[in-house]
């Protein structure tokens, strides 16, 4: 099907620039929406080079496919429960970053 | 070749309307207005890409899956049309999921 | 012939990505919602013509379960509740049932 | 041919790109998860073009449809929250020093760039084949299907799925170990076109599903898929509810959830005493012993992903 090594080449390199820049927000971006968009994004990213590297061949590796299901589906139900944390955390404390005073009366709502 | 070309005349007017509905849904200037583009793309746009498409199936389950697929395209695009119309008339225009309505808590309106 | 249906289907991801321009500016939420409905349409467009282009017959699935899904979000989008408005908030906590209730109560 | 791939190729990633970089730099909230929605949508297409139409499907599936319905919800169970009691606030504002930001994100951005140089000159290493892929041609009679991602994902490699199925239910425990369900905040578009859709779309997912798991021993398709498209459909009925949640009946609901990892377990068993090892199938019976595990798993995988859609553990057990 695959008359030219395009993707071989191409996709990989989108791979890590997918786990880099998802890594990056989940580390750089405070509230935690974005953190668990970051980690979504980083996942993303490793399914991508493993599924260029699976299709490298004649044939596609089945191996590398069924890792990336199932990583997709992991991924997803780990989203829903980070997802529940965040309310949870916002339902206790009222923050929805990790590093904020949480419910403190020195939230930065004071500074302004 | 009679197949082919009409596979190619079909597809053709399908993108004809996808452009158009991608132009107007950049270029109009309120929400209901670009529904309607949007709706143009999505019925007649993807209808003509399919009926195009239909003269290459091969076998009736190829057809069967693309009609479906048609009249899944066409239930479901025109009620999410009419849905997001409606919501942004009853809930306005610029709500934006994370900030509160400016009406309601004026500390919170710059957000 | 495939490869006039690659082209066509390179002209769509072409449209696509112009009208994600839409999602960028918005200004509403409906505004952004509905390039996104777009976006899952001409995908439909997309995934079957590289179906038919690569001779992947397969790829019909693929669009059958995006023309499916596309509307699901659209349809969260439109159950999003507007904040209880001050005056009708007794309303709207009962009409939500039992939970709501309770987490008012926590604090 | 190639020519036009190849330009696709490079729109597609210059666009995934894109929207990821848009998606994660946002400030508003929303727009991210749109971003998000419509990078699931680019994703599923590079799959396409990888040649895995299973992860196609899959991504289709779960990245545009649950998780995005799930991500859009959320950010509505924060707001009402947020309105309930308004404390903390505007997060994206709360900066601290600028000063220290800018020095966190330049060193930030350095480790990250280092370790992306590091993983392509990885990748750049990589011999170039196919991997395990004859192995697996060469024993694909054996496995009792004809899809190779079926047969890897219940028989070569069934133990990572019976693991993964475990994790679901694990996601979904902790889930439900942070107390009652957050109930859907929602008030629905008046009027008849949302219920009227809700009746088209749920019967025509529900059918898909089962479609898809039947399709999946030969072609693109199978537990995964099936349980993500039916997923989809509780989720519009839940969606589809105008007032309240329904309540699930609960020895039901906690028999389908785990429904998935029992049997997968008790056939891995029965291969451990009467067959070839733990998780071996007798071969005469591999087909059917793969689909009922594949049914189970569908069972379990949609349940679950609706159980963690709706939030905390059910209503029955706070009376």
């Amino acid at each position: 099907m695959i008359d030219w090594p395009g993707p071989v080449l191409l996709y990989p390199f989108g791979g890590v620039f997918l786990f880099a820049l998802g890594l990056y927000a989940a580390i750089v971006r405070r509230h935690l929406v974005q953190k668990v968009l970051g980690l979504n994004v980083m996942g993303s990213g490793v399914f991508m080079v493993l599924l260029s590297l699976a299709a490298r061949g004649q044939a596609t590796d089945p191996v590398a496919q069924a890792l990336t299901l199932t990583g997709i589906v992991v991924a997803a139900s780990a989203t829903a429960f980070a997802l529940a944390l965040a309310v949870r955390l916002k339902r206790v404390s009222g923050a929805t970053e990790l590093d904020a005073p949480a419910g403190d009366d020195d939230d930065p709502a004071r500074e302004r | 070749m009679i197949a082919d070309l009409l596979t190619v005349v079909l597809v053709v007017a399908g993108l004809a309307f996808f452009a158009a509905g991608t132009v107007g849904v950049l270029r109009f200037p309120d929400v209901y207005t670009r529904l309607h583009a949007l709706t143009k793309a999505d019925n007649l746009g993807l209808g003509l890409v399919i009926a195009g498409l239909l003269f290459q199936a091969d076998g009736a389950t190829g057809v069967l899956g693309l009609l479906l697929v048609w009249a899944l395209v066409l239930a479901s695009g025109t009620v999410v049309a009419h849905l997001i119309a409606q919501r942004t008339r009853t809930h306005g225009a610029f709500e934006s999921a994370d900030r509160e309505p400016a009406t309601r808590d004026p500390e919170e309106g710059g957000g | 012939m495939s490869l006039f249906l690659a082209a066509a289907a390179t002209f769509l991801l072409f449209t696509v990505l112009l009208g994600l321009v839409r999602v960028l500016r918005g200004p509403g939420s409906g505004d952004r919602m509905l390039a996104a409905q777009l976006f899952g349409t001409a995908g439909v467009a997309i995934v079957l013509l590289l179906g038919f282009a690569l001779d992947a017959p397969a790829l019909i699935d693929v669009g059958l379960v995006f023309a499916l899904l596309s509307a699901v979000a659209a349809v969260a989008f439109v159950r999003q509740q507007r904040l209880p408005e001050p005056g009708d908030g007794g309303a709207g906590e009962g009409e939500r049932g039992p939970t709501m209730r309770e987490g008012s109560d926590d604090r | 041919m190639s020519a036009v791939l190849f330009v696709f190729d490079v729109m597609l990633l210059v666009g995934i790109g894109g929207v990821a970089w848009h998606c994660l730099t946002s400030t508003d909230l929303f727009r991210a998860v749109v971003l998000f929605i419509a990078l699931g949508l680019l994703l599923s297409m590079a799959w396409v073009r990888l040649e895995a139409p299973d992860i196609a499907l899959a991504e289709a599936a779960i990245g545009a449809g649950v998780t995005g319905a799930l991500l859009l919800i959320t950010l509505e169970r924060l707001k009402h929250l947020e309105a309930l009691s308004p404390t903390g606030r505007d997060p994206e504002h709360s900066t601290g020093s600028s000063a220290g930001r800018a020095l966190l994100s330049g060193v930030v951005i350095a480790l990250v760039g280092a370790l992306g140089l590091l993983l392509i000159r990885a990748l750049l290493a990589q011999p170039g084949q196919a991997g395990l892929q004859p192995l697996v041609d060469a024993q694909m009679h054996r496995s009792g299907v004809d899809n190779p991602v079926t047969g890897v994902l219940l028989n070569f490699r069934a133990y990572d799925t019976f693991l993964e199925l475990a994790v679901i239910v694990l996601a979904l425990l902790g889930a439900w170990s942070l107390g009652r369900h957050e109930s859907v905040p929602a008030r629905p578009v008046p009027g008849p076109m949302l219920p009227g859709i809700l009746r088209f779309l749920t019967p025509v997912a529900i059918v898909t599903g089962v479609y898809l798991l039947w399709a999946g021993t030969h072609g693109p398709g199978g537990a995964f898929q099936a349980g993500a498209v039916l997923a989809a459909a509780g989720i519009l009925i839940v969606l589809g509810r105008p007032r309240r949640l329904p309540i699930a009946p609960d020895q039901p609901l906690r028999l389908g959830l785990v429904a998935g990892v029992a049997l997968f377990l008790g056939v891995g068993v029965h291969g451990l005493l009467f067959g070839p090892g733990f998780m071996g199938y007798v071969e005469p019976w591999a087909y059917w012993l793969i689909l009922a595990i594949e049914v189970a798993a569908t069972l379990s995988i949609a349940l679950a992903l609706v159980a963690l859609f709706i939030g905390g553990r059910p209503h029955e057990e706070d009376r």
